[in-house]
Protein backbone atom coordinates (compact mmCIF):
# COMPACT_ATOMS: atom_id res chain seq x y z
CA UNK A 1 0.00 0.00 0.00
CA UNK A 2 1.88 3.14 -0.79
CA UNK A 3 2.25 5.88 1.21
CA UNK A 4 -0.70 9.14 1.97
CA UNK A 5 0.84 11.80 0.02
CA UNK A 6 2.28 14.45 2.09
CA UNK A 7 0.64 17.70 2.82
CA UNK A 8 3.13 20.29 1.97
CA UNK A 9 2.62 24.06 2.76
CA UNK A 10 3.74 26.33 0.00
CA UNK A 11 4.70 29.78 0.67
CA UNK A 12 4.55 32.99 -1.75
CA UNK A 13 6.80 36.35 -1.63
CA UNK A 14 6.70 38.91 -3.38
CA UNK A 15 5.86 39.30 -6.65
CA UNK A 16 5.39 36.05 -6.77
CA UNK A 17 2.40 36.19 -3.92
CA UNK A 18 0.82 39.36 -5.76
CA UNK A 19 0.79 37.40 -9.19
CA UNK A 20 -0.91 34.07 -7.64
CA UNK A 21 -2.93 36.18 -5.18
CA UNK A 22 -2.38 34.09 -2.20
CA UNK A 23 0.24 34.31 0.20
CA UNK A 24 -0.06 30.30 1.50
CA UNK A 25 -1.59 26.87 0.79
CA UNK A 26 -1.54 23.54 1.75
CA UNK A 27 -1.04 20.97 -1.04
CA UNK A 28 -0.68 17.07 -1.97
CA UNK A 29 2.05 17.22 -4.73
CA UNK A 30 1.56 14.90 -7.43
CA UNK A 31 3.42 11.65 -7.40
CA UNK A 32 5.46 13.09 -11.22
CA UNK A 33 6.78 16.01 -8.89
CA UNK A 34 10.49 15.03 -7.26
CA UNK A 35 12.33 17.80 -7.68
CA UNK A 36 12.15 21.78 -7.47
CA UNK A 37 11.99 22.05 -11.14
CA UNK A 38 9.47 19.41 -11.14
CA UNK A 39 7.32 21.91 -8.78
CA UNK A 40 8.12 24.76 -10.49
CA UNK A 41 6.68 22.91 -13.83
CA UNK A 42 3.36 21.75 -11.93
CA UNK A 43 2.60 25.01 -10.51
CA UNK A 44 2.56 26.71 -13.78
CA UNK A 45 -0.29 24.32 -14.88
CA UNK A 46 -2.18 25.28 -12.19
CA UNK A 47 -4.13 28.04 -14.28
CA UNK A 48 -3.34 31.65 -15.77
CA UNK A 49 -2.03 33.30 -12.16
CA UNK A 50 0.18 30.76 -12.18
CA UNK A 51 1.00 30.53 -15.92
CA UNK A 52 1.94 34.40 -15.50
CA UNK A 53 3.99 34.08 -11.85
CA UNK A 54 6.27 31.38 -12.88
CA UNK A 55 6.44 32.32 -16.27
CA UNK A 56 10.52 32.86 -16.30
CA UNK A 57 11.03 29.86 -13.59
CA UNK A 58 14.72 30.02 -14.25
CA UNK A 59 14.49 33.30 -11.96
CA UNK A 60 12.83 31.85 -9.23
CA UNK A 61 14.24 30.80 -5.73
CA UNK A 62 12.61 28.08 -3.98
CA UNK A 63 13.79 27.33 -0.16
CA UNK A 64 12.93 23.88 1.42
CA UNK A 65 12.33 24.08 4.86
CA UNK A 66 13.81 27.31 5.59
CA UNK A 67 16.87 26.11 3.63
CA UNK A 68 18.10 27.41 -0.16
CA UNK A 69 17.45 24.75 -3.00
CA UNK A 70 18.87 23.88 -6.06
CA UNK A 71 15.94 23.69 -8.79
CA UNK A 72 17.57 20.12 -9.56
CA UNK A 73 17.04 19.49 -5.77
CA UNK A 74 14.87 16.45 -4.58
CA UNK A 75 12.01 17.67 -2.65
CA UNK A 76 11.83 14.50 0.10
CA UNK A 77 10.23 15.24 2.69
CA UNK A 78 9.99 18.77 3.18
CA UNK A 79 7.14 19.72 4.88
CA UNK A 80 7.25 23.99 4.26
CA UNK A 81 8.48 25.01 0.65
CA UNK A 82 8.75 28.79 -0.40
CA UNK A 83 8.74 30.04 -3.29
CA UNK A 84 9.88 33.75 -4.55
CA UNK A 85 12.46 35.91 -6.18
CA UNK A 86 15.59 37.00 -5.80
CA UNK A 87 16.12 38.39 -2.80
CA UNK A 88 16.73 42.27 -2.18
CA UNK A 89 17.41 43.08 1.77
CA UNK A 90 20.23 44.03 3.47
CA UNK B 1 28.31 35.70 20.94
CA UNK B 2 25.75 36.16 18.28
CA UNK B 3 22.12 38.92 18.32
CA UNK B 4 20.15 38.40 15.68
CA UNK B 5 16.74 40.26 15.64
CA UNK B 6 14.60 40.64 12.55
CA UNK B 7 11.99 43.43 13.64
CA UNK B 8 9.96 46.51 12.50
CA UNK B 9 11.01 49.11 15.30
CA UNK B 10 14.22 50.97 14.36
CA UNK B 11 17.49 50.65 16.04
CA UNK B 12 20.68 52.43 18.25
CA UNK B 13 24.13 51.50 17.27
CA UNK B 14 25.93 53.15 20.47
CA UNK B 15 23.23 50.96 22.18
CA UNK B 16 24.14 47.58 20.12
CA UNK B 17 27.95 48.24 20.29
CA UNK B 18 27.69 48.91 24.24
CA UNK B 19 25.84 45.83 24.47
CA UNK B 20 28.17 43.84 22.61
CA UNK B 21 31.41 45.22 24.41
CA UNK B 22 30.39 45.71 27.40
CA UNK B 23 32.76 44.41 30.18
CA UNK B 24 34.75 43.17 27.99
CA UNK B 25 38.25 43.49 27.98
CA UNK B 26 39.64 41.77 25.25
CA UNK B 27 38.05 43.47 22.51
CA UNK B 28 39.99 45.30 20.32
CA UNK B 29 38.27 46.63 17.17
CA UNK B 30 34.11 47.36 16.52
CA UNK B 31 33.25 47.16 13.03
CA UNK B 32 29.48 48.34 12.36
CA UNK B 33 27.75 48.69 9.03
CA UNK B 34 24.26 50.04 8.49
CA UNK B 35 22.21 50.42 5.52
CA UNK B 36 20.16 53.33 5.27
CA UNK B 37 17.01 53.86 2.85
CA UNK B 38 17.81 56.28 -0.07
CA UNK B 39 15.60 58.79 -1.70
CA UNK B 40 16.67 58.12 -5.14
CA UNK B 41 16.55 61.80 -5.93
CA UNK B 42 13.81 62.79 -3.78
CA UNK B 43 11.18 60.14 -6.07
CA UNK B 44 10.72 57.31 -3.37
CA UNK B 45 8.29 57.75 -0.52
CA UNK B 46 9.44 54.85 1.02
CA UNK B 47 10.23 51.42 0.82
CA UNK B 48 8.16 48.44 1.86
CA UNK B 49 10.39 45.50 3.21
CA UNK B 50 8.52 42.22 2.78
CA UNK B 51 10.25 39.32 4.77
CA UNK B 52 9.85 35.08 5.47
CA UNK B 53 9.89 35.45 9.12
CA UNK B 54 11.27 32.16 10.44
CA UNK B 55 13.91 31.93 7.40
CA UNK B 56 14.95 35.60 7.52
CA UNK B 57 16.78 35.06 11.01
CA UNK B 58 17.87 31.40 10.19
CA UNK B 59 20.02 32.58 7.41
CA UNK B 60 21.50 35.73 9.27
CA UNK B 61 22.59 33.08 11.87
CA UNK B 62 23.75 31.25 9.00
CA UNK B 63 26.39 33.86 7.77
CA UNK B 64 26.93 35.08 10.55
CA UNK B 65 28.00 31.44 12.30
CA UNK B 66 30.06 31.19 9.08
CA UNK B 67 32.06 34.44 10.16
CA UNK B 68 32.64 33.63 13.19
CA UNK B 69 34.32 30.18 11.95
CA UNK B 70 36.46 32.29 9.49
CA UNK B 71 37.84 34.79 11.93
CA UNK B 72 39.00 35.50 15.03
CA UNK B 73 35.40 37.32 15.55
CA UNK B 74 34.27 37.83 19.56
CA UNK B 75 31.04 39.12 18.98
CA UNK B 76 28.41 39.91 16.58
CA UNK B 77 24.78 41.62 16.14
CA UNK B 78 23.06 41.94 13.20
CA UNK B 79 19.55 43.83 13.42
CA UNK B 80 17.44 43.31 10.34
CA UNK B 81 14.29 45.54 10.15
CA UNK B 82 11.11 44.71 7.60
CA UNK B 83 7.70 47.09 7.27
CA UNK B 84 7.76 50.52 6.06
CA UNK B 85 10.97 52.67 5.84
CA UNK B 86 11.65 55.96 4.52
CA UNK B 87 14.40 57.82 3.01
CA UNK B 88 17.16 58.39 5.28
CA UNK B 89 15.83 55.83 8.04
CA UNK B 90 17.80 53.07 8.57
CA UNK B 91 16.99 48.96 7.62
CA UNK B 92 20.07 46.87 8.59
CA UNK B 93 22.96 47.12 11.07
CA UNK B 94 26.14 44.63 11.08
CA UNK B 95 28.49 45.00 14.19
CA UNK B 96 31.48 42.54 14.19
CA UNK B 97 33.96 42.95 17.09
CA UNK B 98 37.20 41.34 17.61
CA UNK B 99 40.53 41.24 19.21
CA UNK B 100 42.00 42.91 15.71
CA UNK B 101 40.32 44.78 12.99
CA UNK B 102 40.78 42.60 10.52
CA UNK B 103 38.30 40.13 11.61
CA UNK B 104 35.94 42.97 12.77
CA UNK B 105 36.07 44.10 8.81
CA UNK B 106 35.76 41.23 7.38
CA UNK B 107 33.25 39.62 9.58
CA UNK B 108 30.81 42.60 8.71
CA UNK B 109 31.56 42.67 5.30
CA UNK B 110 31.15 38.92 4.90
CA UNK B 111 27.62 38.86 6.48
CA UNK B 112 26.54 42.15 4.49
CA UNK B 113 27.47 40.80 1.25
CA UNK B 114 25.42 37.14 2.23
CA UNK B 115 22.57 38.87 3.80
CA UNK B 116 22.13 40.79 0.34
CA UNK B 117 21.92 37.69 -1.96
CA UNK B 118 20.38 34.82 0.92
CA UNK B 119 18.41 36.70 3.28
CA UNK B 120 14.43 36.21 2.25
CA UNK B 121 14.03 40.31 2.31
CA UNK B 122 12.32 41.99 -0.66
CA UNK B 123 12.07 45.69 -1.04
CA UNK B 124 9.28 47.13 -2.40
CA UNK B 125 9.39 50.99 -3.59
CA UNK B 126 6.37 53.48 -3.23
CA UNK B 127 6.88 56.65 -4.92
CA UNK B 128 5.95 60.01 -3.56
CA UNK B 129 2.75 60.48 -5.37
CA UNK B 130 2.19 57.47 -4.03
CA UNK B 131 1.78 54.77 -7.01
CA UNK B 132 3.85 51.52 -6.46
CA UNK B 133 7.01 51.42 -8.55
CA UNK B 134 7.61 47.74 -8.06
CA UNK B 135 9.98 45.28 -6.68
CA UNK B 136 13.65 46.06 -6.58
CA UNK B 137 15.72 44.07 -8.63
CA UNK B 138 18.13 41.93 -7.51
CA UNK B 139 21.81 43.07 -8.54
CA UNK B 140 24.35 41.20 -10.30
CA UNK B 141 26.99 43.20 -8.23
CA UNK B 142 25.70 41.34 -5.27
CA UNK B 143 25.63 37.75 -6.79
CA UNK B 144 29.92 38.72 -7.45
CA UNK B 145 30.20 40.32 -4.17
CA UNK B 146 29.23 37.43 -2.59
CA UNK B 147 30.81 35.02 -4.90
CA UNK B 148 34.58 36.89 -4.09
CA UNK B 149 34.40 34.71 -0.37
CA UNK B 150 34.78 31.70 -2.30
CA UNK B 151 37.97 32.63 -3.80
CA UNK B 152 39.22 34.94 -1.29
CA UNK B 153 41.92 33.90 1.34
CA UNK C 1 32.30 66.60 4.02
CA UNK C 2 34.91 65.88 5.79
CA UNK C 3 35.29 66.07 9.78
CA UNK C 4 38.61 65.29 11.60
CA UNK C 5 38.95 65.83 15.60
CA UNK C 6 41.89 64.96 18.25
CA UNK C 7 40.65 65.07 21.39
CA UNK C 8 41.24 64.17 25.04
CA UNK C 9 37.26 63.38 25.42
CA UNK C 10 35.35 60.37 24.32
CA UNK C 11 32.91 60.36 21.75
CA UNK C 12 29.57 58.82 20.67
CA UNK C 13 28.89 56.88 17.51
CA UNK C 14 25.29 56.99 16.81
CA UNK C 15 25.82 61.15 17.56
CA UNK C 16 28.27 61.10 14.86
CA UNK C 17 26.64 59.07 12.59
CA UNK C 18 23.49 61.09 13.01
CA UNK C 19 25.68 63.98 12.48
CA UNK C 20 27.16 63.10 9.15
CA UNK C 21 23.84 61.78 7.80
CA UNK C 22 21.65 64.27 9.02
CA UNK C 23 19.05 65.35 6.05
CA UNK C 24 20.90 63.50 3.56
CA UNK C 25 18.99 60.66 1.63
CA UNK C 26 21.56 60.22 -0.78
CA UNK C 27 23.66 57.62 1.67
CA UNK C 28 22.89 54.10 1.87
CA UNK C 29 25.51 52.58 3.72
CA UNK C 30 27.84 53.95 6.66
CA UNK C 31 30.61 51.85 8.13
CA UNK C 32 32.43 52.59 11.30
CA UNK C 33 35.41 51.26 12.79
CA UNK C 34 36.51 51.70 16.84
CA UNK C 35 39.41 50.98 17.86
CA UNK C 36 39.21 50.09 21.99
CA UNK C 37 41.73 49.91 24.54
CA UNK C 38 42.40 45.93 25.09
CA UNK C 39 43.04 44.75 28.79
CA UNK C 40 45.78 42.33 27.80
CA UNK C 41 44.04 39.43 30.59
CA UNK C 42 43.71 42.08 33.33
CA UNK C 43 47.60 43.28 33.23
CA UNK C 44 47.32 46.59 31.93
CA UNK C 45 45.60 49.91 33.64
CA UNK C 46 45.68 52.06 30.79
CA UNK C 47 47.41 53.30 28.01
CA UNK C 48 49.36 56.53 27.64
CA UNK C 49 48.83 58.36 24.27
CA UNK C 50 50.84 60.91 23.60
CA UNK C 51 50.95 62.79 20.14
CA UNK C 52 52.08 65.54 18.05
CA UNK C 53 48.65 67.60 17.88
CA UNK C 54 49.33 69.78 14.32
CA UNK C 55 50.66 66.74 12.90
CA UNK C 56 48.49 64.35 14.09
CA UNK C 57 44.71 66.27 12.22
CA UNK C 58 47.08 66.77 9.37
CA UNK C 59 47.88 63.33 8.95
CA UNK C 60 44.56 61.76 9.25
CA UNK C 61 43.33 64.69 7.03
CA UNK C 62 45.77 63.88 4.18
CA UNK C 63 44.59 59.65 4.62
CA UNK C 64 40.92 60.58 4.66
CA UNK C 65 40.98 62.80 1.66
CA UNK C 66 42.94 60.29 -0.50
CA UNK C 67 40.31 57.90 1.05
CA UNK C 68 37.98 60.30 -0.65
CA UNK C 69 39.22 60.44 -4.22
CA UNK C 70 39.68 57.07 -4.44
CA UNK C 71 36.16 55.86 -3.87
CA UNK C 72 32.64 57.74 -4.13
CA UNK C 73 32.49 58.28 -0.35
CA UNK C 74 29.75 60.91 0.76
CA UNK C 75 31.37 62.30 4.13
CA UNK C 76 34.10 60.67 6.71
CA UNK C 77 34.48 61.90 9.91
CA UNK C 78 37.67 60.33 12.29
CA UNK C 79 37.88 61.29 15.57
CA UNK C 80 40.93 60.14 17.41
CA UNK C 81 41.85 60.37 21.53
CA UNK C 82 44.73 61.01 23.14
CA UNK C 83 45.49 61.00 26.97
CA UNK C 84 45.04 58.21 29.30
CA UNK C 85 42.66 55.52 28.24
CA UNK C 86 41.28 52.49 30.26
CA UNK C 87 40.80 49.09 29.28
CA UNK C 88 37.15 49.15 27.35
CA UNK C 89 37.12 52.46 26.64
CA UNK C 90 37.68 54.04 23.10
CA UNK C 91 40.71 54.96 21.28
CA UNK C 92 39.73 55.91 17.39
CA UNK C 93 36.51 56.25 15.58
CA UNK C 94 35.61 55.88 11.32
CA UNK C 95 32.88 56.70 10.03
CA UNK C 96 32.55 56.38 5.92
CA UNK C 97 29.37 57.14 4.54
CA UNK C 98 28.40 56.59 0.78
CA UNK C 99 25.64 55.10 -1.96
CA UNK C 100 27.59 52.48 -1.86
CA UNK C 101 28.60 49.67 0.51
CA UNK C 102 31.90 48.41 -0.70
CA UNK C 103 33.22 52.35 -0.62
CA UNK C 104 31.94 52.41 2.49
CA UNK C 105 33.72 49.76 3.71
CA UNK C 106 37.04 50.08 1.99
CA UNK C 107 37.14 53.69 3.08
CA UNK C 108 37.03 52.84 6.67
CA UNK C 109 39.47 50.74 6.32
CA UNK C 110 42.12 52.59 4.33
CA UNK C 111 42.05 55.28 6.68
CA UNK C 112 42.57 53.21 10.10
CA UNK C 113 45.48 51.32 7.69
CA UNK C 114 47.10 54.32 7.26
CA UNK C 115 46.29 55.78 10.62
CA UNK C 116 48.17 53.06 12.44
CA UNK C 117 51.52 53.85 10.15
CA UNK C 118 50.98 57.32 9.46
CA UNK C 119 49.38 59.39 12.20
CA UNK C 120 51.80 60.25 14.75
CA UNK C 121 50.21 59.14 17.99
CA UNK C 122 52.41 56.71 20.47
CA UNK C 123 51.07 54.71 22.93
CA UNK C 124 52.43 53.56 26.51
CA UNK C 125 51.44 50.94 28.13
CA UNK C 126 50.87 51.54 32.44
CA UNK C 127 50.66 48.62 34.52
CA UNK C 128 47.79 47.61 36.95
CA UNK C 129 50.56 47.63 40.20
CA UNK C 130 51.14 51.34 38.31
CA UNK C 131 54.84 50.59 36.78
CA UNK C 132 55.55 51.78 33.18
CA UNK C 133 55.59 48.54 30.70
CA UNK C 134 57.20 50.95 28.65
CA UNK C 135 56.01 51.92 24.72
CA UNK C 136 54.05 49.68 22.61
CA UNK C 137 56.17 48.71 19.58
CA UNK C 138 54.81 49.24 15.84
CA UNK C 139 53.47 46.15 14.25
CA UNK C 140 55.16 45.00 10.96
CA UNK C 141 51.65 43.58 9.89
CA UNK C 142 50.62 47.40 10.60
CA UNK C 143 52.99 48.25 7.44
CA UNK C 144 51.84 45.46 5.69
CA UNK C 145 48.51 46.29 6.29
CA UNK C 146 49.14 49.67 4.72
CA UNK C 147 51.03 48.65 1.73
CA UNK C 148 47.97 46.80 0.32
CA UNK C 149 46.17 49.21 -0.04
CA UNK C 150 49.35 50.34 -3.22
CA UNK C 151 49.01 47.24 -5.24
CA UNK C 152 45.03 46.84 -4.55
CA UNK C 153 42.65 47.75 -7.46
CA UNK D 1 78.06 87.12 2.47
CA UNK D 2 76.68 83.52 3.24
CA UNK D 3 72.94 83.63 5.07
CA UNK D 4 72.33 83.53 8.67
CA UNK D 5 71.76 79.94 9.58
CA UNK D 6 68.07 79.14 9.68
CA UNK D 7 67.06 78.93 13.58
CA UNK D 8 64.85 75.40 13.64
CA UNK D 9 62.23 73.85 15.84
CA UNK D 10 62.84 70.06 17.08
CA UNK D 11 60.29 68.08 18.75
CA UNK D 12 61.08 64.71 20.22
CA UNK D 13 58.52 62.30 21.21
CA UNK D 14 57.92 58.87 23.03
CA UNK D 15 61.03 57.11 23.77
CA UNK D 16 63.10 59.79 21.88
CA UNK D 17 61.51 62.43 23.80
CA UNK D 18 62.38 60.51 27.11
CA UNK D 19 65.74 59.38 26.35
CA UNK D 20 67.01 62.94 25.23
CA UNK D 21 64.96 64.72 28.21
CA UNK D 22 63.56 67.42 26.32
CA UNK D 23 60.30 67.61 24.63
CA UNK D 24 61.61 70.67 22.26
CA UNK D 25 64.41 73.16 21.59
CA UNK D 26 65.60 75.47 19.01
CA UNK D 27 69.16 74.61 17.31
CA UNK D 28 70.77 76.33 14.30
CA UNK D 29 71.80 73.25 12.28
CA UNK D 30 75.38 73.23 10.85
CA UNK D 31 76.36 73.23 7.55
CA UNK D 32 76.89 69.82 7.27
CA UNK D 33 73.46 69.12 7.63
CA UNK D 34 72.03 69.02 4.40
CA UNK D 35 69.84 65.29 4.64
CA UNK D 36 67.53 63.76 7.26
CA UNK D 37 70.50 61.08 7.62
CA UNK D 38 73.22 63.85 8.54
CA UNK D 39 70.62 65.67 11.19
CA UNK D 40 70.54 62.27 13.24
CA UNK D 41 73.86 61.95 13.06
CA UNK D 42 74.55 65.49 13.76
CA UNK D 43 72.25 65.08 16.69
CA UNK D 44 73.78 61.20 17.99
CA UNK D 45 76.94 63.19 18.61
CA UNK D 46 75.67 65.90 21.25
CA UNK D 47 76.01 63.56 24.15
CA UNK D 48 75.10 60.69 26.20
CA UNK D 49 71.22 61.33 26.15
CA UNK D 50 71.05 61.74 22.36
CA UNK D 51 73.95 58.99 21.83
CA UNK D 52 71.25 56.64 23.25
CA UNK D 53 68.36 58.11 21.98
CA UNK D 54 69.47 57.80 18.48
CA UNK D 55 71.48 54.73 18.71
CA UNK D 56 69.18 52.98 16.26
CA UNK D 57 68.57 55.55 14.08
CA UNK D 58 67.38 53.88 11.17
CA UNK D 59 63.89 52.97 12.97
CA UNK D 60 63.40 57.07 13.54
CA UNK D 61 60.85 58.70 11.63
CA UNK D 62 61.25 62.18 10.83
CA UNK D 63 58.46 64.64 9.94
CA UNK D 64 59.26 67.98 8.13
CA UNK D 65 57.37 70.79 8.85
CA UNK D 66 54.33 67.79 9.45
CA UNK D 67 55.43 66.41 6.60
CA UNK D 68 56.99 62.50 6.67
CA UNK D 69 60.32 62.59 5.70
CA UNK D 70 62.96 60.16 3.96
CA UNK D 71 66.13 60.07 5.82
CA UNK D 72 67.54 60.43 2.58
CA UNK D 73 65.53 63.40 2.18
CA UNK D 74 66.94 67.26 2.34
CA UNK D 75 65.85 69.20 4.88
CA UNK D 76 66.37 72.31 3.07
CA UNK D 77 64.42 75.03 4.65
CA UNK D 78 61.84 73.45 7.04
CA UNK D 79 61.32 75.27 10.31
CA UNK D 80 59.74 72.67 12.19
CA UNK D 81 61.31 69.06 12.74
CA UNK D 82 59.92 66.07 14.45
CA UNK D 83 62.09 63.38 15.39
CA UNK D 84 60.00 60.23 16.33
CA UNK D 85 59.38 56.22 16.35
CA UNK D 86 57.45 54.23 14.66
CA UNK D 87 54.04 55.53 15.56
CA UNK D 88 51.25 53.16 17.12
CA UNK D 89 48.03 55.13 16.85
CA UNK D 90 44.39 53.67 15.69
Amino acid sequence: MADAPIERKLLYFAWIRERVGIEQEYVALPGSVSTVSDLLDWLKGRGEEFAHAFEFSNVIRVALDQDHADHDDLIGDAREIAIFPPMTGG
Amino acid sequence: MLKVRVQEDDFDTTTEVAALTHGRTDIGAVATFTGLCRGEGETLSALELEHYPGMAAKQIETAAKAAMERWPIDGMTIIHRHGRIEPGEQIVLVIAASRHRDAAFDGARYVMDFLKTDAPFWKKERRVDGTDAGWVEAKEADDKARERWSNAP
